[in-house]
């Protein structure tokens, strides 16, 4: 057992992944003697060398392309990016290569490729440096994106991720990167990909989210307990594909839906949920679902942040208003 | 001031465009039978681009890229390379893949709009064609870097189009290749012309191999409507690569006979008498008469050669005509290695659709 | 009046917007004596000069930067790009950079650009040129996302576009191009953006779509009608802002909606469509909200296209399953 | 083999690292005012540098990008300009900012988190701060275009570091220039350092200005401490761009004294040892050792410059800290000319939350 933050937490798996299969290879800016600007990859270019821990030239389009190739000659690599606010120039790369590699080839070719990247506001970052933008991958096909919200599921949710014989986006939350701290086993075992993970049971409503945002959520839903309302809180992880099963079988039971992400409001991955929930057409649905959510606004820079992103009391008041519908 | 660095750009030639030699040829080409299977590679290239374009044309095959011109390019590229180096073509460079192995069935299937024909049975590490213009340096980079990794004496070998070089990906893959010493060699198809676009206005530039310059990887020019001239430089490049001595640029200068594809029309931009010049130096007749010149080839060895040809095309159309499509749910069965149950409804609403 | 297509409508409509306002100007890859892939700029070089009408080097990450740099210079590029498949290159540029310029500055810079693709399959084109992803522009902030679906609404959107002082990425259905002529007017009258269209009445259900599919969606419609269901048809139009009011407006009366989209379901606009109508929680809903879309696989090669994509028959059966919703 | 293109790289320096002069210096230098308002410009630039980093370490400032050591790039290469020239700055290059006329206030905002800080007062057409690196080259060919298209005699300035120069972007841009022969100057600030990756990891290229030989544009390489020579080359590479004759890049050789920035910590990488050389060489005081023993500069104008460099930068810490934030529903305010209606709402939410 070892004590970890959610970002000693991703070096734990990458280390853990690299030491049990010498193809997994490390890619990025400063991933190596700096141990990458958040120091996930710390120390990991003592132990595995320069050739397993490389960095690259700032070149963002090229990684993920160099991914590609690595990856159809049956490495896993494992590539960072340092903010997503810099993983744009790789959308092409994901498109129209990584996620369609296997499917062209029928199977000759594939890509077992990650491509991580820490994301979110919060930090009182520089402009370009908060930005949610998770929606972006999650409509691409063939490739599975991924949100841990705690050190032990970014622990295992990596480990998941980099096994996976297809490309996954692993994103990361810099907010919480640090913010507590969990016993991590370090045992190698890695939590289920594509399946939602349910923080909190409750009857009377349904909260769903993912990231940085599982705090203020989780927050949000003990100040409810405190009321007597039992909120079950639900950490999506895997936001493509979607396990719509198990959120429609949480609100089957619960009636009320709350769905909160930091990104923009319109086409976030929120829009997803709730259109899934009202293509099922759920009969004893007591209120419309909501969606407390980024602005459709450019992240502000620091001095406006928490007034762009959605906060415990944001979360709270929408909640109230769901469950007084009648 | 002081000069700190200084470069220079050679281009070679061995044979001009009537067929003589211009200067002593390499070694590989002392061997008639070498020069014959450059030739023949050549003019099976030829009678397939032909028969594609026609299948087009009657309806039977989609949009098409024709090599015509330009077949000493991948044919020489080609053939400098070993079974075990990995081709990563555009989508210009079909004489090479079959001489590396690819079927032309293959090739018929993937511009038919079939995803199998990128299944190829033949090099199986090889990469499919490549639509998105230069977007597969970066793989060649990658695919290189895998067998540095691994310490193998194998090659990447990336071909694209005067185009690409304008292209972000292609500098940022060739500046990769130069910091890491990769065994990888990139060539340049330049035909001149990017669909419309005159190489004069892509770049500034005099030659293309200078972009190497900025990659600091050395770049060199050839004569690309000689195959020798190919062959030699390219196979110069790759053995130097496989050394452990770091990837090179060669540019080799052609010409697009044809039109882009079948679904363009180069007379709307281009000049006939331009094109009627260029045939004079088309890289097929250029060998041919080399080697009747050298008392090597017969005009029974042509005749047969063409026949030949044709009965190869005529048999991989028959094969290409007669693979019935995929069933519709083929859709789902590689987008992962295991269908995620997310998408199980989905699936089934396919199958049921086309059940019914 | 002019017979044109909607293809010869851009055409039109480009070049009425060059002669009202020499601030525009067009880039892109063959589109100067070659008139573009499409010809949807045929013959505008000889009428505008190589200075306006510009062939670019084959760099599709520079043209949607450089009509950022044109744009704060007080000029209005359109810019086109060959088909949807190489535009992904320019998504840096268009969400870090066009989308933010004004805010960034407070207005003091601004970047009134349009970029222009022809998008979707049903052409048996090559690989990489049939994909439907606008729902990657609509989540940008900043910007518009704009798609016609008829001759006369792709010359008036379009000259709105170029009109609007802000960025609009403009999708042009291309398997429509040529499908029908229709009577251009050509007196440089802009269609308004951020509005749907309707375009058919009906009392009993609401088909929300856009682009090429408004052909068998309406093509559905009638068939409903002849069964004596009145379907209204709405072409959303704008993607981004969202007309969510006009939506909202028709599903209240009809209570039943279905969406169709070429675009893979997971994460296309048609969920923030039906997000946006879950979330008002409409009390007359009749039956469930659903989307008919492409999957959310790759998009095949031509043999299987049409398999992929929507047909009126898909549009049918979904429709008749809202109606008999008890 | 022919050779076909010939290309050489040269360096350009006058004042060594102990502010000798090397040769001649150019006309511009000649006039004693000319070089002192260089070397005030320098000074005021290590004082902002200085007291924004301190800002930053009492938690009233976000992260910032301090010029140390690399003050005579921005500083030379601004002087260089016109005021209606256009500058297109990274983000360590508040030197030359400053310069032009953006007020000490509003970089404080800027990196304190206010978007007023991108509003310069001053040079209404200079672009913001560039974040995502090399991002701005295509920008500054886009102005450069306006300027062409326009006939006017005005230059687009593009600064970027050597990391951004293996960035396709850059590489695309420059090539675009080329071909369209855009008045448009590019200056590396070539201060060895990426963060932690050092140039020699960047490229395997000899020299960062040949980068320019793949666009076809001249390149050049100065000694960046030595704001003599990145005032009279960037002034050449503009003066030819306004002449009509075209883009340049200017390679300008300096050493980041500092750490990246605020939030990192170079002792991880980089040698205390090696940072410790490098102080010789810096720009500052080379220029100061050149004044003062050709006896234009005295200590007590030292003293004044001194404190004058500090009053200046107070009052403009005092403003900043002074600013009061922007009301939240700022962030609607100039998203869209005017704002769409399907946005109303949203903001309407922030309105109240604000209020209450
Ligand atoms: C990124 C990208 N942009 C545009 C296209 C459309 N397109 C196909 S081929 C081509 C020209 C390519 O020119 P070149 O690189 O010289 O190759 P060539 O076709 O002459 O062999 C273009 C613009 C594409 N396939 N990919
Ligand atoms: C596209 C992009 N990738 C990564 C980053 C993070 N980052 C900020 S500065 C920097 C290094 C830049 O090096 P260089 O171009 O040499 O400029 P310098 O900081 O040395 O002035 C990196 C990697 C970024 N801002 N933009
Ligand atoms: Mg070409
Ligand atoms: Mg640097």
């Amino acid at each position: 057992m070892t004590e970890a933050t959610l970002v000693e937490a991703v070096g734990l798996a990458l280390a853990c992944a690299m030491e049990d299969d010498e193809t997994v290879l490390l890619l990025g800016e400063d991933i190596g003697v700096d141990g990458g600007v958040f120091r996930a990859t710390a120390d990991l270019i003592a132990r595995f060398g320069a050739g397993r821990v490389m960095d690259t030239p700032l070149s963002e389009s090229l990684f993920a392309g160099l991914a590609v190739g690595l990856g159809a000659q049956g490495f896993r690599p494992v590539v960072e990016y340092q903010f997503m606010g810099f993983i744009y120039p790789a959308i092409d790369q994901i498109l129209n290569h990584a996620g369609r590699l296997r499917n062209r080839t029928r199977g000759r070719l594939t890509c077992p490729l990650v491509i991580r990247a820490p994301f979110g506001g919060g930090i009182h970052a520089p402009e370009h440096h908060s930005e949610s933008m998770e929606a972006l991958f999650a409509h691409i096909p063939g490739i599975r994106v991924v949100i841990p919200s705690s050190p032990a599921r970014a622990y295992g949710l990596l480990l998941a991720a980099i096994r996976d014989p297809d490309p996954v986006v692993f994103l990361e939350p810099k907010r919480i990167y640090r913010a507590l701290k969990e016993d991590i086993a370090d045992d190698g075992i890695a939590a289920p990909l594509d399946q939602c993970f349910t923080l909190r049971a409750g009857r009377d409503m349904t909260l769903v989210t993912w990231g940085a945002m599982v705090v203020e959520t989780l927050a949000a839903a003990e100040i409810l307990a405190a009321e007597g309302v039992e909120a079950e809180v639900i950490d999506v992880a895997t936001l493509k594909p979607l396990d719509m099963a198990a959120i429609l079988s949480s609100v089957e039971r619960t009636g009320r839906c709350v769905i909160v992400h930091e990104a923009p409001l319109s086409g976030g991955v929120g829009a997803e949920i709730a259109a899934g929930l009202a293509n099922r057409g759920l009969v004893n649905l007591l209120a419309p679902v909501q969606r407390v959510a980024g602005y459709d606004t450019v992240m502000p820079l620091p001095r406006l942040e928490t007034d762009y992103m959605p906060t415990e009391e944001r979360i709270l008041r929408t909640a109230r208003r769901v469950l007084a519908y009648a | 001031m002081t000069q700190i660095a200084s470069f220079t750009i050679e281009h070679t030639r061995f044979l001009d465009p009537k067929g003589q030699a211009t200067q002593a040829l390499p070694a590989f080409a002392q061997n008639r039978e070498a020069l014959i299977d450059l030739y023949k590679a050549m003019v099976l290239t030829r009678t397939f681009d032909a028969k594609a374009v026609s299948l087009q044309r009657t309806g039977r095959l989609g949009t098409y890229a024709s090599s015509l011109g330009q077949e000493a390019v991948p044919v020489g590229t080609a053939a400098a390379m070993r079974a075990e180096d990995v081709f990563l073509p555009s989508f210009r460079e079909q004489g090479g893949q079959i001489l590396r192995g690819v079927r032309m069935t293959e090739i018929l299937l993937y511009w038919g709009g079939d995803e199998r024909g990128s299944d190829f049975a033949g090099p199986r590490e090889d990469f499919p064609i490549c639509i998105p213009v230069g977007t597969h340096a970066p793989h060649a980079a990658g695919v290189a870097r895998a067998f540095q990794l691994r310490g193998e004496a194998r090659v990447a070998v990336c071909v694209f189009g005067d185009g690409a070089t304008s292209r972000g990906d292609v500098y940022e893959a060739m500046n990769f290749a130069g910091v890491q010493n990769l065994p990888v060699v990139f060539v340049v198809n330049n035909n001149l012309w990017a669909i419309s676009v005159p190489r004069s206005r892509q770049t500034a530039a005099e030659t293309l191999a200078q972009k190497g310059i900025a990659a600091g990887i050395p770049g060199m020019q050839v004569d690309g409507n000689d195959v020798i001239a190919v062959r030699h430089a390219v196979g110069l490049a790759i053995e130097r690569a496989r050394a452990g001595k770091g990837p090179a640029l060669v540019e080799a200068l052609t010409y697009r006979l044809s039109d882009h594809t079948t679904a363009d029309d180069a007379s709307r931009y281009r000049d006939d008498a331009e094109v009627s010049a260029r045939w004079k130096e088309e890289p097929i007749s250029r060998l041919r008469q080399y080697l009747i010149e050298s008392e090597t080839w017969t005009k029974a060895e042509e005749e047969t050669l063409i026949a030949d040809c044709a009965a190869q095309v005529e048999a991989a159309v028959s094969e290409y005509l007669a693979t019935p499509p995929l069933p519709p749910t083929a859709m789902f069965d590689h987008l992962y290695a295991v269908l995620p149950t997310a998408l199980a409804e989905q699936r089934a609403e396919v199958e049921e659709a086309s059940e019914s």
